[in-house]
């Protein structure tokens, strides 16, 4: 098969605000073309500041918002064709979302595990009770945890790490080939945020699912994707593999942003002035505690 | 006592301008009957010197944003000062804000301590122009005519790289790096002697954020204001902080020069924390930390740390490490490394 | 629930006292069915008596018993809005639920027409409703109308909590769970509006009771059905108050005020243990 | 840089306040289109003939030869458009409306309904904007402190006092009002809108007597609408006090009335003028029952007059009157309300 799993054909998004007197438009998303092929997984980012359309078009790509021009393809499928509960189940049965917060991700008010299980039985056509725990019980074990530490549990009785690993499960269970996932570790902590990242890595490398990331980060999207796509007020201005773009950008924008990446190192000693005690600074820490 | 390890600075270097001492804040709730007790700091003692930035680094669990409000003096009920003190030289005998009298608190505030808060992007009166919260503010410290009040406050304002016409403005009809210029502006032209910066950049982009720290270091060279600048971001503390002390879980587990702490990081969290950034240009595989950030209503024994640490050996399960000098100011709160020192 | 109700009940004195008053007026009004008197008879007792054993709150000019002619009264004025509040509920659901979670022109239209409702002094238009149906007027045909236009206020509030809910990623999370919006609405969304909608039901049986009773005292209802409106109204032309015969007035008065501040007090206590900003909504009734 | 954004930026805001005033006139104009079409449905859809309505309203006070009652039916008919095609029913209705010609009236016989309605609105216009400005202005103050000084015992009183007052409808605290100074203590005018000896002028008695006569009915308002006021403002006040421009002024050491005035209240106003625009239709409703209970010359009174006079003319004057005025006063409202939040709306 060589065929294409995402086809993005010169999508834009203006939203116009005001009424009858006024009427300004913002476009949000500027004509962005870009290919996900069928067959060959693989992590590409979307690297945006705020107001770069990134999670406009996250939203394009999971049909809850609609292009103003422009088409999106899935599987060959146009999104605008999608209508009806059943067309729609099939689009979500290839495409599954990840937010950003995991403490909103699910509804304070139920059991995490509702929403595991109704992905479960909406996408895997058997309504089996015990087929299906079983079936989560495994999605959970995919990202490291058990249905035994989840279920009966609330959203608030979980860590944001552990929510944000539950939403995984959950997307995992509709058997998805793709997964578009907005800022997903923005708001986790820094001791657990590698995990979730490296999860992602497993999914592509084992599962065999693409990701689309989008994220502000140029650091964890260097670590992670395979090919990035820059965005800047709507537009792509720069695309291409992930190393070279971030090891060389050539688009001024790329620069800027590379260089306002904030190093966890001391570039410069003399800047910090207080004490002597400093030599070379090895990127990684000298000896690693695992 | 430990003011007294870090004697080998200059004389003017050996009073500190804050020194915290075996601070205790605890969350106390009295829900049907049963009292509980979170306890977010817990015992944190460290001083802040005079033209410094001091960085507190630590995750969202880990107690920085209680001890930030304690420091404020910002302590409003479940929230309770359990023990220590927290002194200002400024300030001197009261132990902290909390316990000063108003007309002290008047005296100090914005004249010798502002604020940078978290939400900087709200912290403009919505409905009124940017210039009268200038005039709120800092007019009572700085007094004089009006015009030639407003002469500074322009001035000031071209140091953040700001237009005059901003003042005319309403905080909404500002971008948000504009607000957050304006903000750092409002903070720093009293001159204070003390800045608590509290995630104040968090929420800006990239390029305005790299802008918005260089401002913020270019006034406090100027002025020689301390700042006690906390974050959870440790490129930006690699940045910008001069000292850096790294929390977890309601205590300080590590603290020395920035320098040192990429440098030579001891403390197994801060090496952790370090070494699991991606950087670009590196390939190398990051690993994340097994376990999750502990509940400080039924913290750990011993160490806070030992459950998800790879050097957890039988004391730290029993005993509560205490902060040790491994070299002259880097002190570090771990037996694995102190234990040379210790046992 | 329980739990929300049990905390509602420890924790929040007007809630209490809330319960208390609504439980003493319903109580009254449950009384209706032991009445020895049928409630339309007249003179089946001596007339003017003031308050003593046999009638505790004396009689009326047409011989009837205050007490068993009030526990009529209430009967038919709570039923009366709580016919009201449940009509315009179903409206007040239906168009804050479709406006908030379809947003878009739909929105816009059902906030117009939902905005003018909000506006219009309903009181003219209930007079010259019943000065064309005159004698036709029945207490159910008032009730529907203002029904119809009791909703808009509590349409917004729905709305609002709606809108805000559509936003977060929970909506995200079960839509793509593969749950259908019915079910959303009713399954993640409906306990969040429950609370606001107990507290508008509450509001509203207030309201619509208040102007029944406005109604009914000037004469422009059913004035044969016993309501507490229409006591007022015959105690009037009987020029009660000036031949000293207070109780008349003052029962029926007394207890409605009871029923206002406990069902006031009911929705105002809810409102606060969920949502202390809920009022908030009005900042965006601007727009 | 910053100078070219910020003036890009008020030329916005300049055409994001057109817009707003424009949203706001579309809203007006469908508000009275809406309104008069109700009255028009209640009048045109029920089952019986409002102009034998009217005529039997009208005969029933005495006796009136049959040839006169035909005639004054044929004249209703034609008066009141009830003549022709369900169609020219509509639009002969809005001609009347849209020229403000509502016939003589039946009970004034043959004074325009017209001029009936003039006579009366200052009355109303004047109770209503007195009342519910002191009821606004005292009830956010208040509830305002309340919310501030939240352990002030008086104020908390006030709370209560406010949570008794708010949910009793109108008429009930008037006829309240009614027998506490007609029967119990009677210090005040109970009835009328001036003493009926004196002449209408500007004379100091004259004004003396209105101010005299207007304070029970206004009264009444005010009570129940401070109650309203009082209470939302202190929920409101509540709220932004846990704001972070607040909280950082707090920090800054900005003086304490500083703060209650230019940071909590200011920004508390903001919703409580929307809710007054809201509540006007209301607050109308509650002065034409008031009206009625204290005899004030007013809209009210002449509605309720209309009513038991079968005058059917100036029942539907009055009835459209007031969906005009209300929603002018709601348009004056929303206008006014950029000046308060200049944060208005473009979307």
């Amino acid at each position: 098969m060589n065929g294409l799993l995402l086809d993005v054909r010169e999508v834009s998004k203006t939203f116009t605000r005001g009424g009858l007197l006024s009427r300004e438009t913002i476009v949000a998303v500027n004509k962005v073309s870009f290919q996900l092929a069928v067959g060959r997984p693989e992590i590409l980012a979307i690297i945006g500041e705020s107001g770069s359309g990134k999670t406009t078009l996250a939203r394009m790509i999971l049909n809850t918002e609609t292009p103003t021009s422009g088409r999106l393809l899935l599987d060959g499928t146009d999104l605008a064709a999608i209508s009806g509960s059943g067309s729609r189940r099939a689009f979500m049965h290839k495409v599954q979302p990840i937010f950003q917060n995991p403490f909103e991700s699910f509804n304070p008010l139920k059991r995490v595990e509702r929403y595991l299980l109704m992905t479960r039985r909406r996408f895997s056509g058997t309504a089996e009770e015990s087929t299906a725990a079983a079936a989560v019980d495994a999605a959970l074990h995919k990202v490291g945890l058990s249905l035994k530490e989840v279920s009966d549990r609330y959203p608030h009785e979980l860590s944001g790490g552990q929510l944000q690993r539950v939403a995984i499960a959950r997307a995992l269970l509709a058997e998805p080939k793709l997964i578009v996932a907005d800022e997903p570790v923005s708001m986790i902590d820094a001791s657990l945020r590698m995990s979730i990242v490296n999860l992602f890595k497993t999914l592509r490398d084992d599962l065999g699912i693409s990701i689309i990331y989008v994220t502000h980060d140029l650091a964890t999207a260097y670590y992670i994707s395979d090919r990035i796509m820059i965005m800047q007020k709507g537009s792509v201005v720069e695309s291409g593999d992930a190393r070279t773009v971030l090891k060389a950008p050539r688009h001024p924008y790329t620069q800027q942003l590379r260089e306002a990446v904030l190093l966890p190192e001391v570039s410069d000693p003399a800047a910090n002035v207080t004490h002597g005690i400093n030599g070379p600074i090895s990127p990684a820490a000298p000896e690693r505690t695992t | 006592m430990h003011a007294d390890a870090e004697q080998p600075q200059r004389d003017q270097d050996a009073q500190p301008l804050l020194s915290v001492r075996d601070l205790q804040a605890y969350y106390q709730t009295s829900h049907a009957g049963v009292r509980r007790g979170i306890r977010a700091v817990d015992g944190v003692s460290f001083a802040v010197r005079r033209g410094e930035i001091y960085g507190l680094a630590g995750e969202s669990s880990s107690g920085k944003t209680t001890l930030i409000k304690s420091i404020a003096g910002a302590i409003r009920p479940p929230l309770e000062i359990v023990g220590g003190s927290m002194e200002f030289a400024f300030l001197p005998g009261y132990g902290g804000l909390h316990r000063a009298p108003p007309a002290e608190l008047e005296r100090i505030r914005w004249r010798h301590l502002s604020y940078i808060m978290q939400g900087s992007m709200n912290v403009l009166n919505p409905v009124r122009r940017v210039r009268s919260s200038f005039v709120d503010f800092a007019y009572p410290h700085i007094g004089g005519s009006r015009r030639r009040f407003e002469q500074q406050v322009i001035a000031h304002l071209a140091r953040v790289k700001l237009d005059p016409s901003v003042l005319a403005a309403f905080p909404h009809e500002l971008s948000g790096g504009m607000r957050q210029r304006a903000a750092l502006a409002l903070a720093t032209i009293c001159r204070p002697g003390f800045i608590i910066a509290d995630e104040p950049t968090t929420a800006l982009d990239v390029v305005v954020q790299k802008e918005v720290l260089g401002m913020l270091r270019g006034i406090q060279r100027e002025t020689g204001s301390s700042v006690l600048f906390v974050t959870h971001d440790m490129g930006v503390h690699a940045h910008i902080t001069d000292r850096l002390a790294i929390m977890y879980a309601g205590r300080l587990v590590e603290e020395a020069a920035t320098t040192e702490i990429f440098g030579n990081p001891l403390h197994p969290y801060t090496r952790h924390l370090i070494s699991s950034l991606p950087r670009i240009g590196d390939d190398a595989p990051r690993q994340g930390l097994g376990g999750a950030p502990p509940n400080l209503a039924d913290p750990p024994s011993g160490c806070r740390f030992h459950p998800r640490c790879p050097l957890a050996r039988e004391i730290c399960r029993r005993e509560i490490p205490v902060m040790g000098e491994s070299a002259p100011g880097h002190r570090v709160a771990c037996f694995a490394v102190n234990q040379g020192e210790r046992a | 629930m329980a739990v929300f109700l049990r905390d509602l009940l420890r924790y929040r004195a007007e809630f209490r006292i809330g319960v208390a008053l609504v439980a003493a007026v319903l109580l009254l009004s449950v009384l209706a069915s032991f009445s020895p008197y049928p409630p339309d008879s007249v003179y089946v007792v001596p007339p003017d008596l003031p308050p003593s054993l046999t009638y505790w709150f004396g009689t009326t000019s047409r011989g009837q018993d205050v007490f068993w002619q009030l526990s009529f009264a209430i009967r038919n004025t709570l039923l009366f809005g709580g016919t009201v509040a449940l009509v315009s509920r179903l409206v007040a659901l239906a168009v804050g639920l479709i406006s908030g979670y379809k947003g878009g022109w739909l929105d816009r239209v059902l906030m117009s027409v939902n905005d003018t409702f909000i506006v219009i002094p309903l009181l003219p238009i209930l007079v010259l409703f019943y000065f064309v149906m005159r004698d036709r007027i029945s207490w159910l045909m008032l009730a529907l109308i203002m029904a119809c236009f009791g909703w808009a206020y509590d349409a917004r509030l729905i709305r609002s909590v709606v809108m805000s809910l559509r936003q977060r990623e929970f909506t995200q999370t079960s839509l793509f769970s593969g749950m259908s919006t019915r079910q959303i609405l009713t399954e993640e969304h409906l306990p969040y509006v429950m609370p606001i909608l107990f507290s508008t039901t509450m509001n509203n049986m207030v309201w619509s009771i208040g102007l029944e009773v406005t109604l009914a005292v000037l004469g422009f209802t059913d004035i044969n059905t016993p309501t507490i409106g229409g006591m007022i109204y015959w105690a009037n032309q009987h020029t009660a108050m000036v031949a000293g015969i207070w109780w008349w007035i003052a029962f029926p008065t007394i207890t409605v005020i009871m029923a206002f501040i406990g069902l006031f007090l009911l929705a105002v206590s809810v409102n606060a243990h969920i949502d202390p900003r809920s009022r908030l909504w009005s900042v965006g009734g601007a727009s | 840089m910053p100078a070219t954004t910020l003036s890009s930026i008020s030329g916005a805001a300049l055409s994001g306040y057109a817009g707003y005033v424009g949203r706001r006139l579309a809203q007006f104009l469908i508000v009275v289109f809406i309104g008069i079409n109700i009255a028009y449905l209640v009048t045109h859809a029920s089952p019986i003939d409002p102009v034998e309505q009217s005529i039997s309203a009208v005969t029933s006070f005495g006796n009136t030869a049959p040839d006169a009652i035909e005639q004054m039916r044929n004249s209703l008919r034609e008066l009141y458009g009830l003549g022709g095609t369900p169609v020219q029913q509509y639009l002969t209705f809005w001609k009347r409306i849209l020229s403000a010609d509502f016939g003589p009236s039946l009970s004034a016989f043959p004074t325009p309904v017209g001029t009936l309605i003039v006579r009366a609105l200052p009355w109303t216009a004047g109770l209503l904007a007195v009342s519910t400005l002191v009821a606004w202005v005292l009830g956010n103050l208040l509830g305002g402190l309340a919310g501030y000084y939240r352990q002030s015992r008086g104020l908390k009183l006030m709370g209560v006092i406010a949570m008794g007052l708010h949910p009793i409808p109108y008429y009930i605290l008037a006829m309240l009002l009614l027998i506490l100074f007609g029967f119990i203590w009677p210090v005040l005018p109970i009835s009328g809108g001036a003493a009926m000896n004196l002449p209408q002028s500007l004379t100091p008695e004259y004004v003396w007597s209105v101010l005299q006569h207007a304070i029970l009915p206004a009264l009444s308002l005010i009570l129940i609408g401070v109650g309203s006021w009082f209470l939302g403002m202190r929920s409101l006040v509540s709220n932004v006090l846990a704001e972070d421009y607040v909280v950082y002024a707090e920090l800054a050491g900005v003086k304490s009335w500083r703060i209650l005035t230019s940071y909590v209240m200011r920004n508390a106003l903001v919703p409580q003028v929307t809710g007054l625009a809201m509540s006007l239709g209301g607050i109308f409703n509650g002065a034409v029952i008031t009206e009625k209970v204290f005899g004030y010359p007013g809209l009210g009174s002449l509605l309720v007059d209309a009513v038991y006079a079968g005058d059917y003319g100036l029942v539907l004057g009055v009835t459209t009157v007031s969906i005009l005025g209300v929603s002018v006063g709601v348009l004056a409202i929303d206008l006014l309300y950029p000046l308060l939040d200049p944060r208005v709306k473009v979307g």
